[in-house]
């Protein structure tokens, strides 16, 4: 009796820890999201609400000077269009930002991940100068090899390499064992064609590693 | 005649709205500031009808954290100078925080300009001026993405 | 040992647990991140890109037209005004998080604007239970009476009443004296048929009162 006792206490508290746990992830998540959101929110404030708020007060400005003083009117409105045209490099900016990826953030999105995951990470303590194509690349590598390894790896620490021609992650997991790639390899590897360069997966028991290299112009 | 400080940080702004107000025959901007120490100088120095006040505004060396902060000096050192609020956002807190420190009025600061000649009118007769839609954004209760931290 | 291998087994089984559910919460986060986003950035490049252009654009052309032709100036720049103002509420908008609408927080928004415009509310002690497609419903109803209350009405109070199949506005002020329905009203009609249901204005010199009625399945 003591046995079975004991063995569904713990049961049951494995059921407790998974509904903590499935309400805590989408605490996570609404947090996460929150954070994300006003984060944008006031990069959006600092850049529009100034700039549509001045636009606005020159327009009614603009709009009684007519007829009153046209010099002072087209004053007013070459200021109004230059605001606009900053303020719409700002926004393509701003916009094209948010969905860009980049190997620093990228890395350190990774770290937080495997942290979380109780894997650790090692990664470069420096980067290399990359240009932006270069850093979406190895951005692309990072954020899919780090997901493979939370996924399926199983492993203690995930080791994160970079120089300014390739990109390798490399965990101490079980290796994969199941039938081959899904998408996110093959999708880094179309990356990586597409760039001319090379793309590798090496996997043992032991663990696996994926490397991607540009190509040398010899 | 209407007197009126603007204090503003954002210098186009201010400028633009300072040379419309004057355009109105009964309203006359006596002052302009660009800071919270200086609003709160230039309306003891000028005492005017109404200060028109930004919420988001450097402190100038006053110690205070925005705008909001100086309306209570402002009624104390000039009780008969109203204080309208402007601002770009509304944030959760602003409207009662703007209330409870004895402001008249409280409206985005692109209010379309013959609302915002009337809406100085109105203070300056002793009514109240409060922009329904950045009311609302002000005062919402739920977790907002954008309060405080 | 019997009993302790099992105990072990479901401790561990519970650790496993807690870790997979780990994973999945840090997962989830930074995709909702992600997606989020993605989201507002393509919201802010939309919504703000065409804006900004026309600004940009309806200036140079207004700048062409000072001396030659007021009127025309003062069309462009008039309307190059609205749209900077349009704008900056859809900023509001986006950067206010989308607040979903919900009666609840909706009636205590009102009641607060309403008091803080001198209007004394009268609203329900009590909420019935409502579906959330019912109750973002009402919560428009509110939100957009009240706002037409404060803007229009010169009311000394407010009366909301509502129960489960329906929510009215009404107030004490002027009655609707202007030529008709604005935008407000019109999207409220507009969202009761579309839930099958029915809105409803009345109006006299001693108030206005708006209700929306759900359909009834008879
Ligand atoms: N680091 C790793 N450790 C162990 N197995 C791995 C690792 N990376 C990949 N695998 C195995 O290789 C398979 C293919 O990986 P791939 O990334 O292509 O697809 P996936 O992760 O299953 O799905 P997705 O398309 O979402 O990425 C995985 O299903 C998994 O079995
Ligand atoms: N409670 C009210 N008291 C007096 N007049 C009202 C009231 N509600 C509406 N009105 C009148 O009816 C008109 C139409 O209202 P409606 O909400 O459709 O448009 P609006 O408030 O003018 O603009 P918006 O599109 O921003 O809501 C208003 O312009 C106003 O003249
Ligand atoms: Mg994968
Ligand atoms: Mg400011
Ligand atoms: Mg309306």
């Amino acid at each position: 009796a003591a046995t079975i006792g004991i063995t569904i206490g713990a049961t049951l508290e494995a059921q407790h820890t998974r509904r903590q746990l499935e309400l805590a992830e989408e605490r996570t998540a609404v947090l996460a999201v929150a954070a994300e959101r006003e984060r944008i929110g006031r990069d959006l404030h600092d850049i529009l609400g100034h700039s549509l708020t001045t636009i606005a007060v020159k327009a009614d400005l603009a709009e009684r000077l007519i007829g009153r003083d046209d010099d002072a009117l087209r004053t007013e409105i070459r200021q109004l269009a230059e605001i606009a045209r900053q303020s719409l490099s700002d926004v393509r900016a701003t916009a094209s930002g948010m969905r860009e990826v980049r190997l620093g953030p990228e890395l350190a999105a990774a770290r937080a991940v495997l942290l979380a995951a109780g894997v650790a990470p090692i990664t470069p303590r420096s980067l290399p100068q990359l240009g932006d194509d270069t850093s979406e690349l190895f951005g692309y590598v990072v954020r899919e090899g780090v997901t493979n390894v939370v996924r399926h790896a199983d492993a203690t620490r995930c080791v994160i390499e970079c120089d300014s021609s390739g990109i390798s992650v490399a965990d101490d997991g079980v290796g994969i064992t199941g039938p081959g790639e899904g998408s996110g390899i093959a999708g880094l590897r179309t990356r990586l064609d597409a760039a001319g360069g090379t793309f590798e997966v090496e996997s043992t028991p032991q663990g696996t590693r994926i490397t991607a290299r540009l190509g040398t112009t010899p | 005649m209407i007197t009126i400080v603007i204090a503003e940080d954002q210098a186009l702004i201010r400028a633009a709205l300072a040379t419309m107000l004057n355009l109105e025959d009964d309203l006359e901007v006596i002052g302009q500031a660009a800071d919270c120490r200086a609003a709160l100088d230039t309306v003891l120095a000028g005492t005017p009808d109404i200060l028109l006040l930004d919420v988001q505004m450097p402190d100038g060396g006053l110690g205070v954290d925005d705008g909001l902060e100086i309306v209570p000096m402002v009624r104390e050192a000039a009780p008969s100078t109203r204080v309208i609020v402007l601002t770009t956002f509304g944030r959760p807190g602003y409207l009662r925080r703007a209330l409870e420190a004895g402001a008249s009025g409280f409206l985005v600061k692109d209010t379309p300009a013959n609302r915002l000649v009337e809406g100085i009118r109105r203070v300056a007769r002793g009514l109240r001026v409060v922009d329904p839609e950045l009311a609302a954004a002000s005062l919402s209760l739920g977790v907002s993405p954008l309060s405080p931290k």
